[in-house]
């Protein structure tokens, strides 16, 4: 019974682990990053379904013995660069959240809206954050 | 003889793996992610020889790659919000 | 033949030697200027003699360039990741052991 | 055998200790770092099932572009080292009981793990892909032949969902700043960066050729249009990163970012049309060499390959410069 | 060339995305998005022609037979929603051009328009395709382009709102992922009707009864189904209005779709709602929401927010059609979808041109004003009677049918409950009317007469389009009822069809 299934069991605790992440956690980026534990466990589990034991690449080679089937790995190369753009996305809102409310932690975030609610629309950058990549540019808005 | 390599490659991954949970600070970290990745290049290598299928060794020079980039990334990018801040006495000692 | 498979196999174990040993200082050194000691000499050395090790037991000319790529380009990157670590802990102020101080 | 299923345990044991660490790992930077590492466990593991391209996608993506988006977004968002501890524990627990109980349950009608006689394998369409594909298509690596023919229009969707998330980047942090605009500061020029200069000068043309090696060598080995266009990309990230932002765009303008961006759906959408016009179905390879059909289906994917390849190089470009500016241009 | 239509129904609006971003010209984007909304409403109008005709139609993509390849499936149960989803674009698409204009800044509004093609694009291939993983990758399509929209709304909660919609909505599609998943493990084909053939014996496998909670639980994200609903009023309270208008119309109810096709055509009544009893949980729920949804609406200060909660009640009343399972449920489901969608559209259309005209649309903004701007508040009253109900609208019409079906199967309690949520809506939407034509309107209105400059023809236009479609569904339902009909038998007939 074991043999057969502690795979599937290990990947399944991945996946609880990235979901219990993604809920629990009140950082932005850290939720993002629960996301990707959560989704990687999937991916693992759809190419798990396709391998036969003793086989190998779905490459065509002579001689090259039982092949592990090719569709979860299509569908799964999908999925991956699916879960990036999400991930861009996800990076994307979570910089222009910390403009505008200059937080990043769920709970700051409520404070933030509460005390002050009608600031300058979305796009008043409140403060400016550090220049990751070594170049300065003339004073940003402070 | 290959997969004695192949075990000795896994144990020094889980060694390695120590190191990066223990690591006090981040440079440890950096440190055990980057022998790290130099191990699975090594893991890939080995894997392809053990398992019959040595012509996949495109995934060794990927990994390698992708190996440099991380550690560079990661040292450039959180190196250089110290300098900003200052903390460590900016251009040089 | 049984020369080369006697060759590479030694060639395997050194490189496995090298590896576990890398491991274990870093586990063992007592802070990160010793370890990346440890990291970095092991991991060129111990990639470079499993890479050699590998090339002997090669059966077409196509892996054998891919092994030597990759020996190449780890020759290249891994001792440069090692510098600039070390460079970027001096620049940021990692205090070095002295004889006596407490593990870090 | 024994090897196979003591490498797979390790991995997964490796794996899961991640996870948790990643998890409980207060410091954001680090859990980064430990989110590289899940990666290229993840992509070993791939390497054992045989799943040798999607190790290739999960490795360039995972380690390569992720990593050094989420350290970007943590430098702008100058995320502390620790993360406040309050954390929603109840609702995380209930929703991981019910979700783990429901894949508890499910785990014991599973076929068991490598089984050859399993559904997946019984089904006809694996006779396809595997054998009937060499007659139609005649490439090698079949996974290649059915991503990019069998089920065209999977690639199709995913290509438009990486030029949506370039667009969402586009329009939430901003194209990326011009090049004079991201002048590096003086001591940004420093001494410690002349060996990472000459060890990345000298790696680039090998980086971007290999890229190209994938891109073409997809159809015998390992490889293809989004392994390639993700290599294309680390390949610019290094160089942005150890040389400045305003040398990176100058090898990468704007301008072809943003051509290239929106090219590539267009090449594969074009090409499906033309199919049609042709007079076969949307996407379909065979009509574009009447007399010997395979010759058609080797055009069409490699026709599909390089606008992938193209597209994803270019969006992942635009999203790594687009943040990096956004730290400058503000 | 009738040959090609479904292929051609999702490639015109795809191809116009990348259009609208290289041509940055000043209207092309819009022309675009006008060409991709016309294209595919004569595209669906064509197929409902073929379809009436000759039953369904099946398109192999890339022409390789079934279980191999990819193919669209074009039948009675999904040509209401191409139609409902291509009308909605083409009035989006004419309402949109002076709305965008106000709200977006101008870098930012061919982005918009191609994220509108690309929604547009999606939504109808998840409509169309016959392949499940082809319906994730669709899924993500319409969502991602979902996303980005709502992120460019005015407020900076509109960030906000965007960012707790890609964490519920990608844990969703996760959660149908895996339910993708466990289906492929147990049968090994990702065809709809080949995974209907080999699914009709295995009832008893307990992976295929936890894959099919898991995709319900992945697409009830995706409905706002009561418990998982928590992102739908940011999402569309403080999305651009053009969005809003839009995906208030289409979002939820493609879900819907996607859900009833999973339930009877993929995995069975027999398994869905005889084993798995998800007919009780899905009654359950939908009275929950249609409680908690009209309450809520009534307690909001902001229109949008109103709006948005009250389509988090009226999803309740379409998913207790839905899990009825009968031919007369199903069908007063499908046309509760329609005339939802139109009362929906027309009445975020109408807040987004007082959003253009006032400003905000709070509540207190908008006292008194009835006489100022009697069209589109006079829009608004009937477009409201019609999400309570009232005899001359569409709401009236679908809601009986609603009561016929529950009466039919006996479910008293949520009878009970939908009555007491009709009673709430009159509450919220009298609340409305109470406050634009019943109250003085106050000092500050008076001092800029110059406000209410000209009403732009083209938006009132729109709104009344939709109000007027609401009336004439009210008066002659015999067009949606068909289609309702057509599609309830298409899907409970078949079974695996």
């Amino acid at each position: 019974m074991i043999a057969g299934l502690y795979v599937y069991w290990a990947l399944f605790a991945v996946m609880l682990i990235g979901l219990y992440v993604v809920i629990s956690h009140g950082n932005l980026v850290k939720k993002l990053l629960g996301l990707t534990v959560f989704q990687v466990g999937v991916f693992l589990f759809f190419i798990s379904v396709g391998k036969v034991a003793g086989g190998s690449a779905p490459i065509i080679a002579e001689g090259a013995g039982p092949y592990s089937h090719p569709l979860p790995q299509v569908l799964i190369l999908t999925a991956i660069v699916v879960g990036v753009a999400t991930l861009a996305v996800g990076l994307a809102l979570a910089v222009r959240i910390f403009e505008s409310y200059g937080t990043v932690e769920e709970d700051e975030l409520e404070r933030v809206a509460d005390e002050q609610p009608e600031p300058n629309g979305a796009f008043g950058a409140q403060c400016v954050p550090n220049a990751p990549f070594g170049s300065e540019r003339g004073g940003g808005r402070s | 003889m290959i997969s004695a390599v192949m075990v000795a490659l896994l144990v020094t991954m889980v060694l390695a793996l120590l190191r990066a949970f223990l690591g006090p600070d981040r440079y440890n970290r950096i440190l055990a992610i980057n022998m790290f990745g130099t191990k699975t290049v090594l893991f890939v290598a080995v894997a392809g020889f053990l398992f019959g299928r040595p012509d996949f060794l495109d995934i060794g020079i990927l990994y390698a790659l992708v190996n440099f980039v991380a550690t560079i990334a990661v040292l450039r990018l959180s190196h250089y919000e110290e300098l900003v801040s200052g903390r460590s006495g900016g251009a040089g000692e | 033949m049984i020369v080369v498979d006697v060759m590479s196999g030694v060639l395997l174990g050194a490189g496995a030697l090298f590896a576990l040993s890398g491991g274990a200082g870093l586990l063992r050194f007592p802070d990160f200027y010793t370890r990346i000691h440890a990291a970095g000499v092991t991991d060129t050395a111990g990639a470079g003699l499993i890479l050699l090790g590998l090339m002997l037991q090669v059966s077409s000319w196509e892996t054998g360039v891919r092994l030597l790529i990759i020996l190449l380009f780890l020759a290249m990157t891994s001792p440069t990741a090692a510098h600039v670590l070390a460079h970027a802990a001096r620049r940021d102020g990692v205090p070095v052991w002295r004889e006596g101080d407490e593990r870090r | 055998m024994m090897t196979f299923v003591l490498t797979n345990v390790t991995l997964l044991v490796i794996l899961i200790a991640t996870a948790i660490a990643i998890s409980r790992m207060r410091a954001l930077y680090e859990a980064t770092m430990l989110g590289a590492l899940f990666s290229l466990v993840t992509a070993s593991l791939f390497v054992l099932l045989d799943a040798v391209d999607v190790a290739f996608t999960e490795a360039a993506v995972g380690v390569g572009i992720s990593t050094v988006l989420l350290l970007g977004v943590l430098a702008l968002t100058r995320s502390r080292e620790a993360v406040t501890p309050r954390r929603r524990h109840l609702p995380a627990l209930i929703a991981v009981l019910l979700a783990g109980g429901a894949l508890g349950y499910a785990s014991q009608d599973l076929p068991a793990f490598g089984a050859a006689d399993s559904p997946v394998f019984s089904h006809p369409i694996t006779g396809t892909y595997l054998h009937q594909s060499q007659e139609d298509i005649g490439i090698p690596n079949t996974v290649t032949a059915v991503l990019a023919s069998y089920r065209g229009l999977d690639t199709l969707g995913e290509l438009v969902v990486v030029f949506t998330a370039g667009l969402a980047v586009l329009s939430l942090v901003g194209p990326p700043a011009r090049p004079e605009e991201t002048m590096p500061r003086a001591d940004f020029h420093l001494a410690d960066y002349r060996i990472i200069r000459i060890i990345s000068g000298i790696l680039m043309p090998f980086i971007l050729l290999f890229a190209l090696y994938v891109l073409f060598h997809g159809e015998y080995g390992p490889g293809g249009g989004f392994q390639a266009g993700v290599i294309f990309a680390a390949g610019f990230v290094l160089y942005g990163l150890v040389f400045g932002l305003d040398k990176a765009q100058r090898v990468v303008p704007r301008v072809a970012l943003r051509i290239l961006v929106s090219l590539g759906p267009l090449v594969f959408i074009g090409l499906g049309l033309a199919t049609m016009l042709l007079g076969g179905q949307f996407l379909d390879f065979d009509v574009l060499d009447p007399n010997h059909p395979e010759e058609g289906q080797h055009l069409g994917i490699l026709l599909v390959e390089t606008a992938i390849g193209f597209t994803v190089a270019a969006v992942m470009t635009t999203v790594f410069f687009s943040f990096a500016s956004r730290g400058v241009s503000r | 060339m009738t040959a090609q239509l479904p292929a051609l129904q999702v490639a015109i609006p795809l191809a116009c995305a990348p259009l609208c971003v290289l041509f940055r010209v000043r209207f092309v984007p819009w022309l675009l998005f006008v060409v991709a909304a016309v294209g595919s409403l004569v595209c669906a109008a064509l197929l409902a022609g073929r379809v009436a005709s000759e039953g369904t139609v099946r398109y192999a993509m890339g022409d390789w037979r079934a279980p191999a390849g990819i193919e669209f499936v074009v039948s009675a149960f999904n040509t209401p929603v191409l139609l409902l989803v291509s009308l909605a674009a083409t009035v989006t698409a004419g309402y949109a051009r002076r709305s965008v204009a106000a709200e977006i800044e101008p870098r930012r509004r061919r982005l918009l328009y191609a994220c509108l093609c690309l929604t547009l694009a999606g939504l109808l291939g998840l409509a169309v395709t016959g392949d499940v993983f082809n319906a994730f990758v669709f899924l993500e399509i319409s969502s991602l382009a979902t996303y980005t929209m709502i992120a460019m709304g005015q407020h900076r909660r509109a960030l906000l709102a965007a960012f707790r919609y890609v964490v519920i909505g990608t844990v969703g599609a996760v959660f149908v992922l895996i339910g993708i998943g466990l289906a492929y493990a147990v049968t090994g084909t990702l065809n709809m009707a080949d995974l209907a053939e080999r699914l009709a014996e295995g009832h008893d496998n307990r992976a295929l009864q936890a894959a099919v909670v898991f995709v319900f639980v992945g697409l009830a994200v995706k409905m706002a189904v009561f418990p998982l609903h928590a992102w739908l009023p940011g999402a569309y309270a403080e999305a651009p209005s053009v969005v809003s208008t839009f995906i208030a119309a289409t979002g939820t109810k493609v879900a819907v779709y996607v859900f009833c096709r999973f339930a009877f055509t993929v995995f069975g009544a027999a398994l869905v709602f005889g084993v798995l009893r998800i007919d009780r949980i899905g009654l359950a729920l939908a009275a929950l929401a249609m409680l908690v949804g009209s309450a809520a609406a009534c307690f909001q200060q902001d229109l949008r927010y109103l709006l948005a909660w009250s389509s988090v009640a009226q999803i309740g009343y379409i998913l207790a059609g839905v899990s009825l399972a009968t031919a007369s449920g199903v069908s007063a489901a499908y046309l509760h979808l329609i005339n939802h969608a139109v009362t929906k559209a027309a009445l975020f259309a109408a807040a987004g041109l007082l959003v253009m005209q006032l400003g905000s649309v709070r509540l207190s903004a908008l006292a008194g004003l009835g006489r100022r701007m009697p069209w589109t508040f006079a829009a608004i009253v009937v477009a409201g009677l019609g999400l309570v109900g009232v005899p001359p609208t569409a709401g009236f019409v679908s809601k009986w049918a609603l009561v016929t079906a529950l009466v039919e199967r006996g479910m008293w309690p949520v009878l009970v409950a939908m009555l007491a949520s009709s009673l709430l809506a009159l509450v919220y939407v009298g609340r409305i009317i109470e406050v634009v034509w019943f109250r003085e309107p106050p000092a500050s209105a008076e001092l800029e007469p110059t406000q209410s400059p000209a009403t732009p023809a083209s938006m009132v236009a729109a709104i009344w389009f939709l109000v007027l479609l609401t009336v004439y569904f009210g008066i002659d339902p015999t067009f949606p009822g068909g289609l309702a009909d057509a599609a309830a038998s298409a899907l409970l007939g078949s079974g695996g069809e």
